[in-house]
């Protein structure tokens, strides 16, 4: 089943502690001050926008047919398997921004030192590992939640429908 | 400018197109023209279908290609290590002072283009010196400066001969 | 599968596979400066010369490019292997003293300064590892950049030394450059791009939302040609730079409503 | 791994258990769901201080590097921290205050439940802060004792008088060369608020020196008078033996525990629990009596002086009530879980507030006054006993550990130099000779991003091993107490040394000094231990240093931020919150030791920590040219 | 093409029979006038001195048949231009203009002999008639040069009536392709290219290669200075490489074949590229080639001028149209060679030994040679050696012999100081080794190699020192630059020689010079820069008080290194005759009549025009 990072965006605070925790997980240690310490720059793959008055937070859709992988000369850009996640393999990457340009949602940037750019990845350790990936790990508001998109999808169907019988009661009743 | 795109399009077919012959190409336009024109590469390139980029890699690897146009001499000294050992040395460092030139240059005045090749394969006449074909053998610093010398007034000849005409 | 024992450390690898794909399975630095996984193998650089055990005799192979065909014997650490590739380092010191870059793989190398002093001339310290050359050859498919000349002679050069045509901007060569040789410079004046110092130039796009500077025009192109999808939506987007983009999403998110 | 595993004490474990079972949700639950903190606030690069904001600063130096404001990552960490000291001071000297003031009511007869109980250590403050004390009685001294020393909280003009009587010559000057000497604690802690206002000081080293000036306002000033004025009229703590852990109450008595920080009500309760009267009441309502239990720094304070058993520590609040036999908790000031009101209503247990400054919404208040202090403590006992019958199951974990505390900085003063012979000359010939490698202050609160007293049970235990005299407050101390490091028996897990030296004098290793206010004893006995010669002149050449191996509160980056200026290294777990400004950490991790003498510095692992410091001491002991420590040592390393 | 299909011959009987006919003209006593075209003697004005000889013939309208042919190079350069005139095969050498006259008088018309131009042995003074009875040629034995000299190289039938063809005959139609590597395999043959690897290994390797097409390979770009035995043999008979090519490819199983020439030797392209258009129109090339199943051509290419191109990866890449960088060769070129499919590539004397090994077989050619190499190898004698020119010789005679017995010994009397084989990837050999017999593996152990066969000789006026800087600025100029320690080592290692022979050597030298050498070997990507160093360990090896000498007291023993010596004049040799003064280029010498002339050191660049002209021996070198 295919799971994805869902947005409740009516939760999200603007804490960017999803930036944050995404900088951490793609750092080389892994952990907050050693990380900043190190004087790496893992940089977040997901970002917090604001529209409006609210807080958005934005990532990596993980397209069917992503733009990015088909841009990509390298094959750096891929899928492990079909259900997976859009990877990149960073060492693969020459630095030739056709993603950058080609991702409709703008979420792929350049890395900080030019030499590759920064592509969610949905924490595929860890996912490995049983846990949910680190943005969504961070969200102490639950506006990211990790979920099955099938599920998810029915879910929303479910309230939409709810929502109607409820006006369509109330448009009885008066 | 159609003439001279015509002179790619014989040389290309004259080697049905194959790239591998890429050098064997270029070999017949330097004959054709004495050089290889800037121009003429980039015609060659189009027509190959081969990045220009490969074409100047091979034009500048390759000591044969030149690519600017030479003088009107040809003076070939052989720095093979027989010739290298009897003093060829010395008479390229001699031809170099007195002309102002760098070997694989040519003379301000396009008198001559010098070059210093690896082995002409005549150890028996070392030190040799090839001037326009002609072999000369057992040179040294004198006579090498002697025998191009020897060109200088034929060249001001045919420049006289220009200026008459 | 082969198994490749390297440093006593046992990996299996697929029949093909190189020593240097070997030693990155088994965990194992080996430096590299001419290796990329994107483009052809060049061995230039030799860099990654290990030591292959082949019973009898020992030889140095680098690593980048030895292909695993059999079951093999390899040191990295062995002392002939680190003094071959110290011993590369210090020529590479010298040619190319200035770059940090290289000085700091030298130093992860084990080797602080070279014992030779600079007798060749390089380009801004260009160690004509070929990166920059393959990808636009084969990567980008342009070829605007090329080897020039041979021996101490060789640079990397453009056709003539002129500005190229073929060049996109799309600054592959000074991503992948190893020692920083290869720069992007941005002219804010004229909206372009350089290579430098290739002095080959491209426009940039501009956002059309905020005015913030894009990818070259003909990167843009390039990645139609790859992407081939058209789209009305698409093609907006692309006219966007990627903060502008984002915040149309947020725009969607919000006024769908985000059941 | 089991819940309870985030504490290494016994009974805690139990009634963590307890509480699991029966879904009940304790601090480390809430931690647990607090997971994962705000990395920007624990990194102190998030700032709310106007409107504009909040702004918070990209730590990786892609996003934004300054606030709206334009502050940038230094500034806004070097704010949050000095209002952290702020607020530490102005805990510590608040409570001074109401000591102080508790004086004055005294002597201006406003209460006759407090009387001065200690007249010799009156006269001793009375001579320090010049008051002239020939031919004049107790109540005149203590008058105008009590009004320099209010005045030290308020006064407009020149510098703390505490402070330039009671530290050592060299550190006044190191101070005021710095421009760091407090001029009153008051001032100071309304400056800094000042200070941080929006765009004000903005300097992070000129908000530093501020903090250094307020925290050491705190330390000399506030702190030290909560301590000498509670000597004053509860008496100056002796050596004397209780125990600790929630095995202190009694299945079958009338339970009452006192939390918070302060002595003054507890210590009425403490004398009034025992009346014949309520004891009766007690036995009607059929238990055998009534037992009074500590718990934090008040529970500190009274075995101090009264030997009262101490039911735990901080983070053995919660587990107190969870015992189900706690009959009241009777609460004052600081430390004290807001969870505590959810928690009672699950029991029977009553929380009672008695502070003005510290009610909560639900919980019954019985408001105290010094005038009224013995009816409102006999009224507070008659609320736990008429609660005893309500109680449900209780399960109360066996654990208790026998413990002795009461060293003052006279008493360790008399203990080392024989009743006879009061000197810290025995102290400082046995650190010179290397008998001592030399002493550290470990103190501080709990934590639960450190498992529960394994941060200062390691740490108290590497440092005896390596002769290291150890000087505890806090909730340190009951730690300390429950894994019997305060019993003189404990002599057997210190170094050669240290061990001879508990042998000979009956003392343990570790020495618990008073509640975490009484931190200015650790400075006093510094300043005595200079004083005494031989080790230099100034605290800052002394081979000694500091920890908090579990510290949460504000209280303690005050006490720490005094420490370090008043020339101590001091080392803490859970870093300050000032790691998202490379400078700023620098500069109180390496920069500040030139400036001030001390430095902190931050280690989470306890044993590692105290390597450190040892390491710290062996390096004074060099610099002072002292002999090498006289026995192997368990921690030797090649510098 | 219906007059080219005439020719054609489509059966080995054809072939035979055209043998036979050739054969039957060419009567014992028929009148021929060879004139040497080699390099060396066209250098020399042979080409008018042929021109001459027919203009004779015609001019005689003598009845009888006189055959004037430019034949190949004999070898014996030294003394070029070389006529030999049948019947009788006299030899006569240094032929000039002037002396065609006399010779188609005396000789091509009465039968007499031209004494004068006949070889003079410089001991016993006695004449030579014919080449057996000169020392030069008596002690060589040869199997690749047998027909050069002899033949006509521009005129297949010369071929064809020699014999030529008939290993490819029996070839195709009497052995299978195994049989072929096999019989190649038991002859021994080991590649005349320099890396003396089995040849029938390599053919098997390429024949068992998985891909199609496979090609073959004539590395005909002899790059090493001093040596043009390739380049005599593609000049002089290119038949017998084309011949060979064709066997091989068969045995392999390619239809494909190049050969790669250098640019420098324009004769060798045309001759091989006349020979090729003559064999396609005989039918030893093409289709069906002697009416066989088997189809195979050739395609000619020109080299560059670039001498890492020797290297066989460098080779493919050139002739796939690229520049010429060699390539690891961890996958071997018999796998994955020219447009990476099998390739089998020899060099020219391999390939022109193969005929005779068909044709003669296998234990025939296995006799010839040493335990480990066997055969003949053709070696370029050149230097301060008496006799210059082409030497074949069994593998295992020793250099000595070689040097000596053929070559006459050093030149003008002076001292032997080391022989330089194997071109610049080579080594010195100093004169105690001179016993050595010359095979593959004799020379490796000397820390030189046999290379393509390059032999120069050396006196005592030799600088070691200067040799090895010579070979190392030659292999830096001719580094392709790809890998970083051939072209940054060797850049390295020129610095240090240069220094070393201006007199600015530093302690230390000498160990550098030791250390870059392995490193060369251990790290570089091709042959061309793992024996790069070569030339510098030999000379240290053999040499290292030179080296000395040139460091501590920046003095160059043999007076060639410029700023370690002077030229001066003595006065009292001095005739003040003023040639010095004439001869000078830079005019550094000055001097008025009958006072002994001066040279001006500050002008002198040293050229050694003065030394070389003055005729009383009056310039010194100090």
């Amino acid at each position: 089943m295919k799971k994805k990072i869902f947005i409740n965006f009516n939760r999200c605070l603007g804490c960017r502690s999803c930036e944050l925790a995404c900088a951490v997980e793609h750092s080389s240690t892994g952990e907050l001050q050693s990380a900043i310490y190190s004087g790496e720059k893992p940089g977040h793959r997901i970002k917090v926008e604001d529209y409006g008055r609210h807080a958005i937070p934005v990532h990596c859709n993980h397209c069917e047919d992503a733009p990015c992988i088909l841009a990509c000369p390298t094959g750096a850009i891929h899928r492990d398997d079909d259900e997976g996640p859009v990877l990149i393999d960073a060492s693969r990457c020459i630095g030739c921004k056709m993603c950058v340009q080609a991702c409709p949602f703008g979420m792929i940037d350049v890395s900080f030192d030019g030499k590759s750019v920064l592509k969610c990845d949905m924490c595929i350790e860890r996912l490995s590992k049983g846990q949910e990936p680190a943005c969504v790990a961070a969200c102490i508001t639950k506006a990211l939640f990790f979920g099955n998109e099938e599920e998810e999808n029915k879910k929303k169907r479910k309230k939409v429908a709810e929502k109607l019988v409820k006006t369509q009661q109330e448009e009885q009743k008066n | 400018m159609k003439g001279k795109s015509k002179v790619i399009e014989t040389i290309v077919k004259r080697y049905e197109g194959d790239t591998g012959m890429l050098i064997p190409m270029m070999q017949d336009l330097q004959e054709e023209y004495g050089y290889l024109p800037a121009e003429q590469l980039r015609h060659l390139a189009i027509k190959l279908d081969v990045p220009l980029t490969r074409i100047c890699a091979i034009a500048t690897f390759y000591t044969s290609f030149r690519l600017a146009p030479k003088g009107e001499h040809e003076v070939t000294l052989c720095m093979g290590t027989v010739c290298y050992l009897k003093g060829a040395p010395q008479i390229l460092e001699t031809i170099c002072e007195e002309f102002q030139v760098e070997a694989g240059g040519t003379t301000s005045d396009r008198l001559f283009s010098l070059q210093a090749v690896n082995c002409v394969g005549a150890c028996a006449l070392a030190p040799v010196m090839v001037v326009d074909g002609k072999y000369y053998d057992g040179v040294d610093p004198k006579s090498a400066l002697e025998i191009i010398q020897g060109l200088s007034s034929s060249k001001e000849a045919t420049v006289e001969k220009e200026a008459q005409a | 599968m082969h198994t490749v024992t390297i440093d006593g450390v046992k990996v299996k690898v697929k029949e093909g596979a190189t020593i240097l794909d070997a030693a990155q399975k088994a965990g194992i630095w080996i430096p590299t400066l001419c290796y990329h996984p994107s483009v052809s193998n060049y061995a230039t650089c030799r860099i990654c010369m290990v030591e292959l055990d082949r019973g009898e005799w020992k030889q140095l192979v680098t690593a980048c490019n030895y292909p695993v065909r059999k079951d093999i014997v390899v040191s990295v650490s062995s002392k002939e292997a680190v003094n071959a590739r110290r011993g590369v380092m210090e020529l590479l010191l010298a040619r190319s003293p200035d770059s940090e870059e290289l000085k700091e793989i030298a130093l992860r190398m084990g080797v602080k300064g070279t014992s030779y002093p600079k007798v060749t001339e390089s380009q801004r310290n260009c160690i004509l590892c070929g990166l920059c050359t393959s990808v636009c050859e084969e990567v980008i498919g342009q070829s605007a950049i090329g080897f020039s000349g041979r021996g101490v002679d060789r640079t990397v050069a453009t056709p003539f030394r002129l500005a190229s045509e073929d060049c996109i901007g799309c600054g592959a060569c000074a991503a992948i450059c190893p020692v920083g040789t290869i720069k992007i410079r941005i002219h804010e004046d004229t909206g372009e791009v350089e290579i430098s110092p290739f002095k080959s130039r491209a426009k940039l796009l501009v956002c059309e939302e905020c005015g913030a500077r894009m990818v070259t025009e003909p990167v843009a192109k390039s990645m139609f040609d790859r992407v081939k999808i058209d789209w009305e939506e698409f093609r907006n987007r692309a006219r966007l730079c990627p903060k502008c983009r984002r915040k149309r999403s947020a725009k969607a998110l919000e006024l769908s409503g985000n059941l | 791994m089991a819940k309870e595993s985030v504490s290494i004490d016994k009974a805690s474990r139990q009634m963590i258990k307890r509480a699991a079972s029966e879904g009940i949700e304790t601090v480390w639950d809430r931690y647990e769901q607090m997971q994962p903190q705000c990395g920007f606030g624990s990194l102190g690069i998030c700032c709310k201080i106007c409107s504009m904001g909040p702004c918070r600063i990209d730590p990786f130096g892609e996003g934004p590097q300054a606030g709206i404001c334009g502050a940038n990552a230094d500034t806004i960490a070097a704010r949050n921290l000095i209002r952290m000291v702020a607020a530490g001071a102005a805990a510590h000297s608040d409570h001074g205050r109401d000591i102080a003031h508790t004086l004055k009511l005294v002597v201006d007869g406003g209460t006759r439940d407090y009387s001065v109980k200690d007249e010799k250590k009156l006269k001793e403050v009375a001579a320090r802060y010049g008051v002239e004390t020939e031919g004049k009685d107790v109540t005149q001294i203590a008058k105008e004792v009590s009004e320099v020393v209010l005045n030290e909280f308020g006064k407009q003009e020149g510098t703390l008088t505490s402070a330039e009587v009671y530290a050592p010559p060299a550190r006044v000057e190191t101070w005021k060369k710095a421009g760091v000497m407090p001029r009153s604690v008051d001032r100071e802690i309304v400056e800094v608020m000042h200070r941080t206002h929006m765009g004000v000081d903005v300097d992070y080293k000129n908000l530093m020196q501020h903090a250094i000036r307020t925290s050491l306002s705190d330390g000399w000033g506030g702190s030290l008078i909560a301590t000498e004025f509670s000597d004053i009229l509860f008496n100056g703590p002796e050596p004397i033996r209780f125990s600790a852990n929630l095995g202190v109450l009694e299945e079958d008595s009338v339970n009452i525990v006192l939390h918070g920080h302060e002595p003054t009500l507890s210590e009425i309760i403490a004398a009034v629990s025992q009346e014949k009267e309520l004891v009766k009441m007690a036995k009607d309502k059929g238990a055998k009596g009534i037992n009074i239990a500590g718990m934090c720094c008040t529970g500190n304070e009274i075995l101090m002086r009264h030997g009262i058993p101490v039911a735990g520590d901080f983070l053995q609040q919660e587990l107190a009530v969870i015992t189900g036999a706690v009959e009241a908790m009777v609460v004052d000031v600081q430390c004290i879980m807001p969870a505590l009101g959810p928690l009672c209503d699950c029991f029977h247990t009553k929380l009672i507030t008695t502070s003005p400054k510290c009610k909560m919404e639900g919980v019954e208040h019985i408001e105290f006054h010094e005038d009224k202090a013995v009816e409102t403590a006999r009224v507070i006992i008659k609320k736990a006993i008429e609660n005893f019958p309500n109680r449900g199951k209780v399960e109360i974990p066996q654990e208790k550990e026998k413990a002795v505390a009461g060293f003052t900085t006279e008493v360790v003063f008399n203990i080392l130099g024989g009743k006879y012979r009061s000197t810290y000359r025995p102290l400082n010939n046995a650190v010179i000779e290397g008998r001592l490698r030399g002493a550290a202050g470990v103190v501080g609160c709990n934590n639960p991003k450190i498992q529960h007293n394994y941060g200062h049970i390691a740490m108290l235990k590497e440092l005896i091993k390596n002769d290291v005299l150890i000087v505890t407050t806090g909730c340190n101390a009951i730690a300390a107490a429950k894994a019997g490091l305060l019993r003189p028996e404990a002599a057997s897990m210190c170094g050669k040394g240290l061990q001879e030296i508990c042998e000979t004098v009956g003392i343990p290793p570790v020495l618990h000094v008073g509640s975490c206010v009484d931190n200015s004893r650790i400075l006093t006995i510094l300043a005595a231990v200079v004083k005494e010669g031989g080790l230099g002149d100034d605290i800052s050449d002394l081979p000694v240093a500091g920890a908090a191996p579990e510290w949460m509160s504000e209280k303690a980056v005050s006490i720490g931020m005094y420490f370090v200026a008043s020339g101590v290294y001091t080392v803490i777990a859970t870093p300050l919150p000032v790691l998202g400004s490379k400078k700023l950490t620098k500069y109180l991790t390496e920069d500040m030791e030139k400036e001030i003498g001390g430095k902190w510095a931050f280690e989470e692992d306890p044993i590692k920590a105290a390597h450190m410091m040892i390491r710290h001491i062996d390096r004074k002991r060099k610099a002072l040219k002292l002999k090498p420590p006289m026995y192997k040592q368990a921690f030797a390393y090649k510098e | 093409m219906k007059k080219a299909s005439k020719k054609i011959i489509d059966t080995p009987q054809k072939l035979e029979s055209l043998r036979n006919k050739l054969e039957k003209q060419k009567s014992p006593s028929a009148k021929s006038i060879s004139i040497c075209i080699g390099t060396g003697c066209a250098a020399q004005g042979s080409r008018k001195i042929y021109e001459l000889f027919c203009e004779a013939v015609k001019d005689s309208g003598s009845k009888v048949e006189i055959n004037t042919k430019c034949v190949g190079c004999h070898g014996f350069c030294e003394r070029g231009p070389i006529v030999v005139v049948q019947p009788g095969d006299i030899l006569y050498q240094n032929v000039e203009e002037p002396d065609v006259e006399e010779i188609f008088r005396e000789t091509v018309l009465k039968g007499a002999i031209v004494e004068r131009l006949l070889y003079k042995d410089p001991t016993t003074e006695a004449l030579a008639k014919t080449p057996d009875e000169i020392p030069f040629y008596k002690s060589q034995q040869r199997i690749v040069l047998l027909n050069n000299g002899i033949i006509d190289p521009t005129n297949i039938e010369d071929y064809i009536a020699v014999g030529g063809y008939g290993a490819l005959s029996k070839a195709l139609f009497s052995m299978s392709p195994d049989e072929i590597i096999d019989e190649v395999d038991k002859a021994g043959l080991r590649g005349r290219g320099g890396g003396g690897f089995n040849t029938a290994r390599k053919w098997r390797s390429c024949r068992n290669a998985e891909g199609t097409p496979k090609y073959v390979i004539c590395n005909g770009d002899e790059g090493d200075p001093g040596a043009f035995m390739d380049r005599s043999i593609m000049e002089g008979n290119p038949h017998s490489v084309i011949e060979g090519m064709i066997i091989g490819a068969y045995a392999i199983g390619s239809s494909q074949g190049y050969i790669y020439v250098r640019n420098e030797y324009p004769l060798a392209v045309d001759h091989l590229t006349n020979a090729l258009s003559q064999a396609r129109e005989r039918g030893f090339l093409g289709e069906n080639i002697l009416g066989s199943s088997f189809s195979f051509d050739i395609k000619i290419n020109r080299g560059g001028g670039a001498f890492v191109c020797g290297e066989s990866t460098a080779l493919m890449a050139s002739l796939e149209g690229r520049t010429g960088e060699p390539r690891a060769k961890y996958v071997h070129t018999v796998e994955s060679g020219l447009n990476e499919k099998p390739t089998n590539l020899n060099n020219v004397e391999t390939w022109a030994n193969v005929p005779a090994i068909i044709n003669k077989g296998s234990s025939w050619f296995a006799s010839i040679g040493t335990e480990g190499s066997k055969g003949t190898k053709v070696f370029s004698l050149v230097g301060n050696v008496e006799n210059t020119g082409l030497v074949e010789v069994p593998m295992g005679m020793t250099l000595r012999r070689i040097i000596y017995e053929i070559g006459g010994g050093v030149k003008n009397g002076k001292k032997f100081k080391a022989v330089q084989t194997g071109g610049p990837s080579g080594g010195c050999i100093p004169a105690e080794h001179l016993d050595t017999p010359v095979d593959f593996d004799e020379l490796t152990k000397l820390g030189s190699m046999m290379g393509s066969g390059g032999m120069i000789v050396m006196d005592e006026d030799t600088c070691m020192v200067n040799v090895a800087k010579y070979f190392v600025e030659f292999l830096k100029k001719e580094s392709c630059g790809k890998c970083t320690p051939c072209r940054e080592g060797l850049s390295q290692m020129l610095y240090i020689l240069e220094r070393i022979t201006k007199g600015e050597g530093e302690a230390g030298d000498i160990e550098k010079l030791k250390t870059l050498p392995k490193l060369l070997e251990g790290t570089a990507l091709c042959a061309l820069g793992k024996t790069a160093a070569n030339p510098v360990l030999s000379t240290i090896r053999y040499f290292q008080k030179e080296y000395e000498t040139h460091i501590k007291e920046q003095r160059c023993p043999a007076k060639v290194c410029k700023g370690l010596f002077s030229y001066e004049i003595d006065a009292e040799l001095c005739k003040a005759c003023g040639i010095c003064k004439k001869e000078c280029p830079v005019d550094a010498i000055s001097g008025e009549k009958k006072v002994p002339h001066v040279i001006d050191q500050e002008k002198c660049t040293k050229c050694g025009n003065c030394f070389l002209k003055c005729p009383f021996n009056s310039i010194i070198k100090v």
